[in-house]
């Protein structure tokens, strides 16, 4: 049961991660509260993939130039997933500027970033 | 050069943003033509690769930085997704035409340049979004296509920014769902090529990781296609959206969304994957089932045109999630036929709407009294628009709703032909509400003809506004009197072969 | 009321995660599908095909280029957007 | 009193620091090929300088070294850079972003015109990470008001 549990241990960290952005997003009236909710749901996501692309006893995947002709695969770690989230942080990046944008406007016309006081104001 | 299409399609509006923002910040007027000009290189790309694929019958493959599928991305064009570039490319083109006096009224000047830059963006994101092959860069192309969205909608009046951060965190919800989804068919294949995945898939039906990345990639196709239990966020975002953003992003978002559900059920899974192993194609059907009636009398209870429009999306959403669900033949020509109608019908009532508040200075369903005498041209368009909603012969709605009959009878699923003709019924109500107080009711003399600011004189609609809405009811008129050869020549083919 | 809404969708979504999880393969196993299918190639030719060690810089810019090329688009996206929403005009 | 102090202090450091910054994250773009980095990291980096340089200094100063204006064309300038490498296989009718087409431009073989392609690439991907960076932050913290300079030749 212990090597059942160890040896995907990364995979369960994601999970709680996932889980934690996930109530973030879904139940926290304060919007600021929610991005950083969505912060953490992405961020858990990247974790995910990083760990797909380990390899037990995998180098860095700067290839050696000198033993160029005998590469052996099983000593560098994947590259792909590691290129695959470069994009998912960017994105990360992105979608937090906007947000951060879209939340000033907000303030600027509510004066407040709780949820239920915005819609209140909206009922009127 | 037209082997090069396919990626033209997508490089040149991209390119084309980047140029559009630079000269704008020098000189503003030069953003609109330099639009218009990107747009009708689009369709032109568009019509030729599709024109490639109807000649030679066989799907065109581009090989980006010609490096072999699996390794490298791939462009793949064929009948299911070049029928939907054709039409977008027409759509965006006259959404862009019709825009000019629109952002005219509504954007600050200083704020043209990022306008029409992001207004090309989208229209890129939707271009790649169809026509890629490669898992991975559809989900980039989302987000493109999502961040302009977010940013367009922003930009629109009262309550416009609240609405775009909580289309933002669904939006951002759904995209990780959809990379989440491809992360778990990635764990278990190791690749991320659409082709390369469905050999991969075929043996490992059984596995539970792929059913739960299967979820997941539903999940988060369903939230960008405004699916029923998550279509929330579109409501208020597409109605407080500026009536410029709003001709732009109604039609063509869900609907691309649409199309990404179809490629993933039936060209990554094979079509026997989601209707006999897991009984998703049947879960579909029942939410779109709910989601008809749902939205079709949300839609009735709506006094604002542009949000009872909204609800009307959702509705067109449920009968493709119909057509998918009956999971034969006929049904899924009818979906895929259904995604095309729909982006010239909604095309066309959105901007009726746009036309209607932007003149008539109102909103309100129940003020639009004797419209047809102050504006024929828009009150013609939003009847046939609406007609072809209904689904009256003529119109192209018909007919693909005739399909979709044709499908659920043929699966035997008699409480999804129930549900379509119920919407049908719902939304004729709809429409003749609006036809018969624009049409018989006499506008009072004592009404302020203008709604709000009495005195004002009544502007006609511009050319340029009247000019693609007439197009948009031709091309709804056009697509019905053809519907015989398109399915036959074109969405036949677009069927994979097991249905 | 939410809250529990939230908490129990949160539980729910949790526990198909953790279900799934224990078919994962084993983390940082080399014999896993995501290590033997595509990238195997990536590591053994990328300086026989583009003179560059750095496998990861090779996938970024040579083989899945294009990807990065939308990334940039993303982050030129992000930019603009913040330019237009927030900039104050009269 | 004091203020004028810390001011002196932190003003004088990030003055000798700024530099060393930028230097560093070209380094960090130009080894983008042999150990990690590359773009991205680069541009971060170089887009910390000026951002340390409106942190420490005021907004005018930070804005008379790098304009508003020259900024935006920075945005546009590198992606422009990226696509306009992928536009160049074009003109030897090989397909999108294949530099190997570069040969014929650059006197190498097809394998070594894919290294300086790259290089390319990351130089687009440095002006417009760094760029952006700066003009977020920059947008964020003054909440839109300091744009007066694009406001007026927007007319």
């Amino acid at each position: 049961m212990t090597d059942f549990i160890v040896s995907k241990y990364n995979y369960w960290i994601y999970v709680l991660l996932i889980m934690i952005g996930f109530y973030g997003m879904m139940a926290k009236n304060n919007l600021m509260k929610k991005l950083i909710g969505m912060n953490i749901f992405q961020w858990s996501i990247i974790l995910f993939y990083i760990s797909i692309g380990s390899k037990k006893g995998g180098s860095v995947p700067v290839v050696d130039p000198s033993l160029h002709p005998a590469i052996r695969a099983l000593d560098y770690v994947n590259p792909l997933p590691h290129v695959l989230m470069l994009t998912a942080i960017v994105v990360g990046v992105a979608t937090t500027g906007i947000a951060l944008t879209l939340l000033i406007l907000i303030y600027r016309k509510y004066g407040t970033l709780e949820e239920d006081e915005i819609l209140e104001a909206l009922k009127k | 050069m037209m082997l090069h299409f396919p990626a033209l399609l997508v490089v040149v509006p991209l390119i084309m943003s980047f140029l559009i923002f630079a000269c704008g910040l020098f000189e503003r007027r030069i953003c609109f033509p330099l639009t218009l000009v990107t747009l009708a290189a689009c369709l032109l790309f568009a019509g030729g690769s599709f024109w490639t694929v109807l000649s030679t019958g066989q799907p065109v493959h581009y090989h980006l930085g010609a490096w072999a599928p699996p390794w490298g991305i791939e462009y793949v064009v064929d009948n299911l997704n070049g029928l939907v570039l054709v039409a977008l490319a027409i759509v965006a083109l006259l959404a862009a035409i019709y825009a000019k006096t629109m952002v005219e009224r509504e954007i600050p000047v200083a704020k043209h340049a990022p306008f029409y830059a992001l207004y090309v963006l989208q229209a890129t994101g939707l271009f790649g979004m169809t026509v890629t092959g490669d898992m991975f860069n559809l989900y980039v192309l989302l987000e493109i296509a999502s961040f302009s969205a977010y940013a367009l909608i922003g930009m629109g009046e009262g309550a416009a920014p609240f609405a775009a951060f909580r289309y933002m965190i669904f939006g951002t919800l759904g995209a990780c769902a959809y990379l989440l989804g491809v992360g778990y068919l990635y764990i278990i294949t190791g690749s991320l090529n659409m082709a390369d995945l469905q050999q991969i898939l075929t043996p490992l039906y059984q596995s539970q990781v792929l059913s739960v990345g299967f979820a997941f990639l539903l999940v988060g196709t369903g939230v960008k296609m405004a699916y029923f239990p998550v279509h929330t966020w579109l409501p208020d975002s597409y109605t407080l959206a500026p009536s410029s953003v709003s001709v732009l992003l109604a039609p063509l978002f869900t609907k691309v969304g649409a199309y990404v559900l179809i490629r993933i059920l039936f060209t990554v899974f094979d079509p026997s994957f989601s209707t006999t192993l897991l009984p998703a194609t049947q879960v579909l059907g029942w939410i779109a089932v709910a989601g008809i009636l749902f939205s079709s009398i949300m839609a009735l209870a709506q006094s604002d045109l542009k949000r009872m429009l909204c609800y009307l999306i959702v509705t067109e959403i449920g009968y493709i999630g119909i057509g998918v669900a009956s999971g034969n033949r006929l049904g899924l020509i009818g979906s895929i036929f259904h995604i095309l109608n729909d982006m010239f019908m909604m095309a066309g009532l959105f901007m009726a709407a746009g036309v209607i508040q932007a003149h008539f200075r109102t909103r309100k369903t129940h003020e639009l009294t004797g419209l047809h005498r102050k504006m024929p041209v828009t009150s013609a368009v939003l009847v046939i628009a609406g007609l072809s909603v209904i689904g009256v012969p003529p119109a192209c709605g018909f007919f693909s709703k005739w399909y979709l009959l044709l499908g659920t009878i043929q699966a035997g699923q008699w409480f999804f032909m129930g549900a379509l003709l119920l919407g049908s019924l719902l939304n004729a109500i709809l429409f003749f509400r609006i036809f018969e107080r624009s049409y018989f009711e006499a506008r009072p003399d004592d009404a302020p003809h203008l709604g709000k600011e009495p005195g004002t004189t009544f502007e006609r609609a511009a050319m340029s506004e009247l000019v693609p809405m007439v197009l948009t009811a031709a091309f709804i008129i056009l697509l019905g009197l053809f519907s015989g050869y398109i399915v036959e020549y074109s969405i036949a083919y677009a069927v994979p072969k097991g249905m | 009321m939410n809250k529990i809404a939230a908490l129990i969708v949160t539980l729910i979504v949790g526990g198909v995660l953790f279900y799934s999880t224990a078919f994962f393969p084993k983390w940082g196993d080399p014999k896993q599908p995501a290590s033997i299918h595509v990238s195997p190639r990536y590591i053994e030719m990328t300086l026989a095909e583009t003179k560059v060690p750095n496998a990861v810089t090779s996938v970024l810019a040579d083989y899945r280029g294009y990807d990065t090329m939308f990334e940039t688009s993303v982050i030129f996206t992000a930019g603009i957007a913040v330019m237009m929403l927030i900039r104050r005009s009269r | 009193m004091v203020k004028d102090l810390e001011d002196v202090v932190i003003r004088t450091v990030s003055r000798i620091l700024i530099p060393f910054i930028q230097i560093y994250g070209l380094y960090v773009f130009v080894h983008g090929h042999g150990s990690p980095g590359g773009g991205f990291q680069g541009g971060c980096i170089v887009a910390a300088s000026f951002i340390l340089l409106a942190v420490a200094f005021n907004l005018r100063e930070s804005k008379r070294r790098l304009k508003e204006r020259t900024n935006a064309i920075f945005c546009a300038l590198g992606v422009f850079i990226y696509a306009g490498t992928g536009y160049l296989s074009f003109l030897y009718s090989g397909n999108f972003l294949d530099y190997g087409q570069l040969s014929n431009l650059f006197p190498t073989d097809p394998i070594k015109a894919r290294y300086y392609g790259m290089a390319m690439i990351e130089l687009g991907v440095q002006i417009t990470v760094m760029a952006v960076m700066v003009s977020i932050f920059l947008d964020l913290i003054t909440a839109g008001k300091h744009e007066k300079t694009l406001e007026e030749d927007g007319k």
